[in-house]
């Protein structure tokens, strides 16, 4: 059964007036990526994980020794459930609505994510591929690194309007645009 | 000798040579009557009114320091009586009596200064918290005020009133409340002691307790043995390592509280202010600093020093308490180690040990405290008994389950 | 410490991070244990001046309980261990 | 003419020429200007006056130090108090205003003070004012808060914006001076991620007032050219006009860059100023050295500098300080300034020095007087002359400036800042830095090298075991050629006896050698005692150049060594930092995140309006035209729910999905009730206790399936209830198979209730919601009409029939508009949290309010959620001790006014009816009031003592602190439906 309801994106009241056009400093706000909350149960962490890293259309987030998301911009909801409910030893929910992600891309991203995340952002340190749980813009969030540049950002749906705006704020000095990708 | 206008006069005109040293440097004696250990705030003003009050003068005050280099000269110098507990309420409200008498009593102006407090709500849910407490300072007599919003406004003008996250919405205003200057404190006490014949001995470090059939005898120290008929703890921070001296198992935990005084400014703040929306409180000194501070660093510590996400933290809410702030700066930042208690209150009390009293727990809130702290536990120690204010104040406490719990966040020190 | 905790799942985070619960060392009694222990257990504390054990928690991070073992005057950190694992070792001594 | 600005010379740009004020009058000064050097090229000596006694002052220093010339930079909403005059960046436009005078700064009318001076001694205010004590507080403190500050504060909101940012590198380098510069760029072609930070402008340091050459160039010129390579190297982060002012705990370093203080219009898109955390491997302390001034009476006239700031105004800003120069040195400092002054066509009036001899070369044509100590200086405004007195002779000699040079005093704040103490050197007459470990050494003058060549080298040694500690060490040690150095040896002096006027030790707080006496003859004799009593070192310049000065003078009165002194304890600020930088974006409606409702569109939709809960705004209620009060809409929307049905918003519960094979075992421990028995498909209210029996939070729990839980919290303690869920499982029973992680964002979650609730629900809801098929309790997921799945639990705050329904988050909206659609024809109205509010006190529920953590289960009713039979749950055991069982606790009851139109109000107390307000009458208090419009008056919840067998009482209501006094009836604490027939509909 196909569902009748207009979804709203939180930060649709955050974005107004015209767009404009992108900058070589850019920060992509994904409208409905799928993301699960992945448990691993008592000594099932290093099966689940690998499960996880083996996954295909899922990208997973680490949080903790027995908890990850598992990201998809690419299949939806159900898809990624099947999959996960195939993960013995894994328990999961849903939270594709409770989270929102963000990708922020270009030359100063560093810098200005500098003035949001307190990690160190050396490419050496946080390599591309690596993603931790850590305080972004005052919020726990979860921080990838996807690309050289290119870092994607998930956290809580209710806080999303105030780190949207202080990335925002950060990103002035480095002009900094935004907008949707669908 | 007698400090007057007059003697500033007098000496004055002789080259200010002849002022004599507030007090003795002595060495200790081999046996004293009572025995306190801590030259702080406390430990004086317990020596002093030991003396004064209760007639005992065989007293030596250890301190491992110099006099008032404790919490008694970090703070950030309030004195108030609000509290809402029927344990605490009494207790600060006699202590604040003995301030405003304070200075003429032991001839040192410490700068007793009853500039009113404002404790901001803002919420309906704090207001009514604040309207408790405020009646339960009023049914005990102690002055109280619940201000609103435009009353706030009237008082203090440059507060955030229009862009707060938090928005005033009032004020529990203590007219009484105010500020002292603390290192007065410790030095009028001190002095006041001494001239009482008491001795006040710096530099001297309490390494043990000695004890004999269950009684203490004397206390070991940098300086030898000292014997003494009552041992009194008044050692704050420290309370934890000398009380081990004795086996005592305390309900204490030692925990850093920074304090900060900015650059000396013109007179902006007229009150004693505090943030109902996070910690920060504030207050201007007669020298123009902004003494201020807010939360405890949290973690356990005895380093009198604190870390730098407690300072940023008690500047937001200084900024967004006070706007016109953001372009003055900030001069000094310290920390104390402050005795926190399991139930955020103190404790003056006996211990198991039957000529070894103890009074700690005061977590940061020991400065307003120092006169009725040093009076009730002097009554304590003279008479054996617990003076009628300090009676909720029990080291049993908790295991009878009688807390004070101020703030009802339960058996969690850092959380007080 | 004080400024930045290693945490053994996330690496190094500052303070900001973390919610410090209090002291380690105390260990919940058995449901039978007589009512001094459980008085002890809640209430006293050793707060021994140097090293001492203490309940971090990376809310903002792995949300794991840390023992984080440390020097409470120096503020020097010897250690820092999933307070799951810190309770296993203690059982096993 | 006296001081004057050179004809050539200086690191200036003298092509660009700015315009700036003081005190209203209009100057000009060059790019490259400090805001000092400007003044003194326009021959403006005279820019402050004292604290104390009002004395007028000039610069001493040319630096960081400056502890005279402090002035109020700009107006508005962007004036700066205490600005140091000698570090702010000249830019077009600049308006600077001397402070504390009046009416001007030539002519003070608290000049008055200093003739008082007798009387106003160290510590003279505790001594006096104390007659009578009503006087103080009315009187004398007024008088005393008058004189006291500085600068005004503007209490204006600050229109520019400020940031926060973290670094982390390999090494810091603290000081960008010849040390500083030589070890960055020994880093940096190692390849280490390198930060040098740097207080001033421009790069350089002492170099840039050097007169010696370095590897064949001018000092500044071979500055330039390491800061060129420097700066081309990716490695290296270059932080100029950056204060490193704090070392805190790990190698984390506070540091303070000031963007945009030296821009004449500030551009809306960078911060004025950016707090930095830098997180280093290892760091380098390259700070310098202080001169120290002498101690001479008259020693604070204007004019009168360190040997050091009037090189520095000569060489670096191209600014001679006087036309004729005395200088009076105990080391190689005073003699190379004279020699500087001459090259510029300055004419030096005499060398004093207070050494027998010295090997220092004298220049050519000038006098020296050996063994002479200045005892005065005259002159009011500027300095026009001193005494000079040798072998009982006394001499006149003329000057409009004075150069002073008391020896070096190395800059060791920041090393010094955790704990460790500085170190006397008898060599060195200096405290040197401590050790402090191996990740951060001092270098160059900071570590007590005093020449130029000696920094050079040490700045490269120690990049070079920091590398070797970082395990990057590369390349050999360089060390720079430099010719024309001069010895900058001194002997120690600390006071020059004879003084005919103060002699002053801290100058902007007027402590001088008499004050420091008198302290030690009233028995302050520790440096810390000596320093509160007199006030010496607590001015804004932290006695950067005084306390070195007042340990030699104590000690020389003590007749120890200074290492007996020793020195007060060092801590941050290095310089004084704003409060707007160290608060950064935190302000203002930004103090604090904003959490927002996924029905938060839906509510104002509606025309809500918010408050705020937490880090929450929450829909409070819905105004509607025509209502003019909160009561009002408040009133319609209670009797609106009871009648009909209304719409809430709940989302801001805490909600935790709890899974495992553990999970029932778990939470039976966790809550006091019992939960191994909750059915599949059911709902159960739960209450946790702290360990020390008290009530923590309530909630409810729901069982999705076997293993399988839902739970909700409280919106304020939604956090904790987490975190105590995770230590109990991660500490106490980690053998339990139990995980959790918060859904709260995840849901939307809404509130209808009233009796026309279910029809409402079923229009939107496919599953069968009939009382049989879904009775009270029922927790499940069902599939909306819109082909949504959410989650459906009947369970009711308000007393009535109610559903809470859970939605994702995404469709929160369009499901509650859905929602009020479908209940529109049954009169469904949106409520806010004032309306549950009132539903829940006329249902007797208790909230926070009720449970304020000093609560137990019995005090509010829920003695029988108390599992006893349990063997454990968190806080059974302490829940037993006396003190919270004992008879005469204080516990709920309901309170109605005998009067019906009388008010309660929440945080009344409680009397028995005629005794009389006191501390020991007192029987408890009002904690939640509100009016009862489905009952027509006031009603309340109350904590009173014994409070269940007194239920028919009366007690009185004493609100002494709004003035109401209202006689009160105690009854059961449910006032609505006390049979719950509602909520079984």
């Amino acid at each position: 059964m196909s569902i009748n309801l207009l979804h709203r994106h939180v930060l649709d009241d955050h974005i107004s007036g015209f767009e404009t056009d992108t900058n070589p400093n850019h920060l992509s706000i994904i409208r409905r990526p799928v993301i699960f909350s992945v448990l691993a149960h008592e000594s099932r962490e290093t099966a689940v994980a690998e499960a996880l890293w083996n996954a295909e259309d899922v990208a997973p987030r680490f949080c903790s020794p027995s908890e990850w998301l598992a990201v998809s911009r690419t299949v939806g909801a159900g898809m990624v459930a099947d999959m996960l409910s195939g993960i013995a030893g894994a328990s999961f929910v849903d939270q594709s609505d409770g989270r929102v992600l963000v990708e922020i891309s270009g030359p100063s991203v560093r810098a200005i994510l500098a003035k949001c995340v307190a990690i160190d952002l050396h490419p050496e340190v946080f390599e591309e591929g690596h993603s931790a749980a850590m305080l972004c813009c005052h919020a726990e969030a979860n921080v990838a690194r996807t690309g050289a540049d290119r870092f994607e950002i998930i956290v809580p749906r209710s806080l999303a309007g105030s780190v949207f705006e202080e990335l925002m704020e950060m990103g002035r000095e480095h002009a900094l645009t935004r907008g949707f990708v669908d | 000798m007698r400090y007057s206008a007059y003697s500033i006069f007098k000496e004055a005109l002789s080259g200010n040579r002849m002022w004599k040293p507030a007090w003795r440097e002595p060495q200790p004696k081999p046996h004293y009557d009572v025995i306190i250990v801590g030259g702080g705030g406390h430990g004086l003003a317990t020596a002093y009114y030991l003396a004064k009050e209760f007639g005992i003068t065989n007293v030596a005050v250890l301190e491992k320091g110099y006099l008032g280099s404790g919490n008694v000269g970090r703070n950030t110098t309030i004195i108030r009586s609000n509290y809402l507990l029927e344990g605490n309420n009494p207790f600060y409200e006699f202590s604040l009596k003995l301030w405003e008498g304070l200075e003429r009593d032991f001839n040192y102006n410490a700068m007793v200064s009853q500039r009113g407090m404002l404790n901001l709500f803002h919420s309906d849910g704090q207001r009514d918290a604040y309207a408790r407490r405020g009646n339960g300072m009023r049914i005990h007599g102690i002055d109280a005020e619940l201000l609103d919003r435009e009353q706030v406004r009237r008082k203090a003008p440059y507060l955030n009133f229009d862009h707060a996250r938090f928005p005033i919405m009032g004020a529990l205003y203590q007219k009484r409340a105010g500020t002292v200057r603390h290192d007065a404190v410790a030095w009028g006490y001190g002095r006041g002691a001494d001239a009482r014949g008491v001795d006040l001995i710096q530099h001297c470090e309490v390494t043990g307790i000695r004890r004999e059939n269950g009684l203490v005898t004397g206390v070991e120290t940098t300086k030898g043995f000292i014997g003494c008929n009552k041992l009194a703890l008044a050692a704050a921070g420290n309370t934890t390592t000398v009380g081990r001296m004795a086996d005592l198992e305390l309900p204490i935990e030692s925990h850093v509280l920074q304090a900060f005084v900015s650059e000396g400014l013109k007179p902006v703040v007229d009150h004693v202010i505090t943030y109902g929306a996070g910690h920060f409180y504030i207050s201007q000194s007669d020298k123009g600093g902004l003494v201020f501070g807010a939360e405890i660093d949290f973690y356990s510590s005895y380093a009198q020093r604190g870390n730098l996400a407690t300072v940023e933290h008690t500047m937001e809410e200084g900024v967004s308490l006070i706007p016109g702030l953001s372009r003055a700066k900030v001069l000094r930042s310290w920390g104390g180690v402050m005795d926190m208690s399991m139930d955020g209150s103190p404790i003056i009390d006996r211990t198991p040990i039957d000529n070894l009293y103890l009074n700690c727990g005061w977590c940061y809130g020991g400065f307003k405290a120092t006169p009725a702290s040093g009076f009730c536990f002097a009554h304590l120690i003279a008479k054996n008994e617990t003076h009628h204010v300090t009676r909720f104040m029990r080291l049993d406490r908790f295991e009878r389950g009688y807390t004070i719990d101020e703030a009802g966040r339960g058996p969690q020190p850092n959380l007080h | 410490m004080a400024s930045l905790i290693t945490c053994p799942h996330c690496g190094t985070r500052p303070k900001e991070e973390f919610s410090i619960r209090g002291a380690a060392a105390p260990k919940r009694p058995s449901p039978t244990a007589k009512d001094e222990a459980w008085h002890v257990y809640v209430y006293v504390r050793d707060n021994p001046k140097g090293r001492y054990q203490e309940y971090w928690h990376h809310v903002a991070g792995c949300r794991r309980f840390l023992v984080v073992e440390r020097d409470n005057l120096t503020h020097e950190v010897f250690g820092v261990t999933d307070a799951a694992e810190f309770e296993r070792a203690g059982a096993d001594e | 003419m006296t001081s004057y600005r050179l004809g050539s010379g200086g690191a200036i740009n003298r092509g660009q020429s700015l315009g700036f004020t003081f005190d209203g009058r209009s100057y000009k000064g060059f790019d490259g200007d400090t805001l000092a050097s400007a003044l003194l090229a326009n021959d403006q000596m005279l820019m402050a006056r004292s604290f104390k006694y009002h004395r007028p002052r000039g610069v001493v220093t040319a630096g960081s130090a400056e502890p005279n010339a402090l002035m109020t930079i700009g107006s508005g909403a962007r004036a700066e108090p205490n600005a140091r005059a000698t570090v702010v960046e000249l830019y077009n436009g600049l308006a600077a205003a001397s402070q504390n005078r009046w009416p001007s700064l030539k002519h003070d009318f608290g000049a008055v003070n200093d003739l008082f001076s007798p009387f106003f001694g160290a510590g003279f205010y505790y001594k006096t004012f104390m007659w009578p004590g009503v006087l103080w507080e009315k009187l004398y403190e007024p008088l005393i808060r008058r004189a006291a500050g500085l600068g005004k504060v503007t209490m204006l909101a600050d229109p520019d914006r400020y940031e926060k940012s973290w670094a982390h590198c390999d090494l810091l380098v603290i000081g960008a001076g010849p040390t500083g510069l030589m070890a960055a760029l020994a880093a940096g072609r190692a390849g280490a991620r390198v930060i040098l930070a740097d207080e001033g402008f421009r790069f350089g340091g002492s170099l840039l007032s050097e007169s010696a050459a370095v590897d064949g160039r001018p000092a500044a010129e071979f500055a330039a050219d390491i800061v060129a390579e420097l700066a081309s190297l990716p490695n290296i982060t270059l932080m100029p006009r950056t204060t490193v002012f704090g070392w805190y705990d790990d190698m984390v370093f506070g540091a303070v860059e000031r963007v945009q203080k030296h821009v004449a219009s500030p551009s809306p898109d960078l911060p004025m100023e950016r707090l930095w955390r830098i997180v280093a491997k290892q760091a380098i302390l390259a700070t310098g050295a202080e001169e120290r001034p002498l101690v001479f009476g008259g020693n604070d006239k204007p004019g009168v500098m360190t040997a050091g700031a009037a090189r520095t105004y000569l060489n670096r800003y191209g600014v001679a300080v006087g036309g004729k120069v005395a200088v009076f040195t105990n080391g190689g400092s005073g003699y190379r300034t004279a020699a500087d002054l001459l090259a510029q066509g300055v004419d030096v009036t005499a060398i004093i020095d207070a050494r027998p001899q010295s090997a220092d070369p004298v220049p050519e044509s000038v006098r020296v007087i050996r063994s002479g100590s200045v005892i005065a200086t005259r002159g009011r405004h500027r300095i026009e002359g001193l005494i000079v007195e040798r072998s009982g002779f006394e001499e006149v000699i003329g000057c409009d400036a004075m150069a002073m040079s008391g020896g070096w005093s190395p800059i060791v704040h920041l090393m010094c800042q955790r704990g460790a103490k500085p170190v006397w050197s008898d060599e060195k007459q200096a405290f040197l830095a401590p050790d402090v470990g191996g990740a951060f050494a001092a270098a160059g003058s900071a570590a007590g090298e005093l020449s130029l060549g000696a920094c050079l080298k040490d700045g490269s040694a120690k990049a070079h075991a920091a590398l070797d500690a970082l395990g990057r060490l590369v390349g050999t040690l360089e060390t720079p050629e430099v010719e024309g150095e001069y010895d900058p040896s001194f002997a120690p002096l600390w006071y020059v006896p004879g003084a005919r006027d103060k002699a002053f030790v801290d100058f902007q707080n007027d402590v001088h050698v008499g004050d420091l006496g008198l302290a030690q003859r009233e028995g302050f004799r520790h440096i810390e005692h000596t320093k509160r009593y007199t006030t010496a070192g607590m001015a804004t310049d932290q006695g950067k150049l005084g306390n070195v000065n007042t340990a030699g003078i104590v000690a020389g009165m003590r007749g120890v060594s200074p290492a007996e002194i020793g020195t007060t304890t060092f801590r941050p600020f290095y310089t004084p930092v704003s409060f707007g930088a160290l608060a950064g974006t935190a302000r203002a409606e930004h103090a604090a995140p904003v959490r927002t409702s996924p029905l938060h569109g839906w509510a104002r939709k509606n025309g809500a309006t918010f408050v705020e809960s937490g880090l929450w705004y929450r829909s409070a209620w819905f105004p509607r035209e025509g209502e003019k009060t909160w009561r009002e809409s408040v009133d319609r929307e209670v009797l609106n729910v009871r009648a009909h049905a209304g719409l809430c918003d709940v989302s801001t519960l805490g909600k935790i999905e709890i899974f495992g094979s553990g999970a029932a075992e778990f939470l039976d421990r966790i809550y006091s009730n019992s939960f191994l028995k909750l059915p599949v498909g059911r709902a159960r209210y739960g209450l946790m206790l702290r360990e020390d029996g008290i009530v923590f939070d309530d909630g409810t729990v729901s069982r999705l399936s076997e293993n399988r839980y839902v739970m909700t919290t409280t919106t304020a303690f939604a956090a904790e209830v987490l975190a105590h869920l995770e230590f109990s499982a991660q500490t106490f029973w980690p053998e339990l198979d139990v995980r959790f992680v918060s859904s709260t964002d995840q849901w939307a979650q809404m509130s209808l209730a009233g009796p026309k609730a279910r029809i409402i629900m079923s229009r939107v809801v496919q599953d069968d919601i009939s009382d049989a098929a879904f009775p009270f309790l029922a927790a499940r997921e069902v599939m909306l009409r819109d082909g949504l799945k959410a989650r459906l639990f009947r369970i009711s705050f308000s007393g009535e029939l109610a559903y809470e329904l859970a939605v994702p988050a995404g469709y929160g909206e369009a499901v509650a508009d859905a929602i009020m659609n479908a209940g529109r024809e049954d009169g469904i109205c949106a409520y806010g949290v004032e309306a549950l509010n009132v539903l829940r006190v006329e249902k007797g529920h208790v909230t926070l309010s009720e449970l304020d953590g000093r609560t137990t289960a019995d005090d509010v009713g829920l003695g029988r959620m108390m599992a006893m039979q349990k063997p454990d749950f968190i806080g059974k055991r302490l829940s037993t001790r006396f003190g919270l069982t004992a008879a005469d606790r204080l516990q709920l009851v309901g309170l109605k006014p005998i009067e019906a139109d009388k008010e309660i109000k929440a945080g009344a107390h409680l009397l028995k009816e005629g005794a009389k307000p006191s501390t020991a009458n007192d029987q408890g208090f009002v904690s939640s009031a509100c009016f009862s419009p489905t009952l027509g008056h006031f009603i309340a919840l109350g904590m009173l003592k014994s409070g269940r067998e007194r239920i028919g009482e009366r007690v009185m209501v004493w609100d002494g602190l709004r003035g109401s006094e209202v006689l009160a009836q105690v009854c059961p604490p449910v006032f609505v439906d006390p049979e719950n027939s509602k909520l079984h509909l």
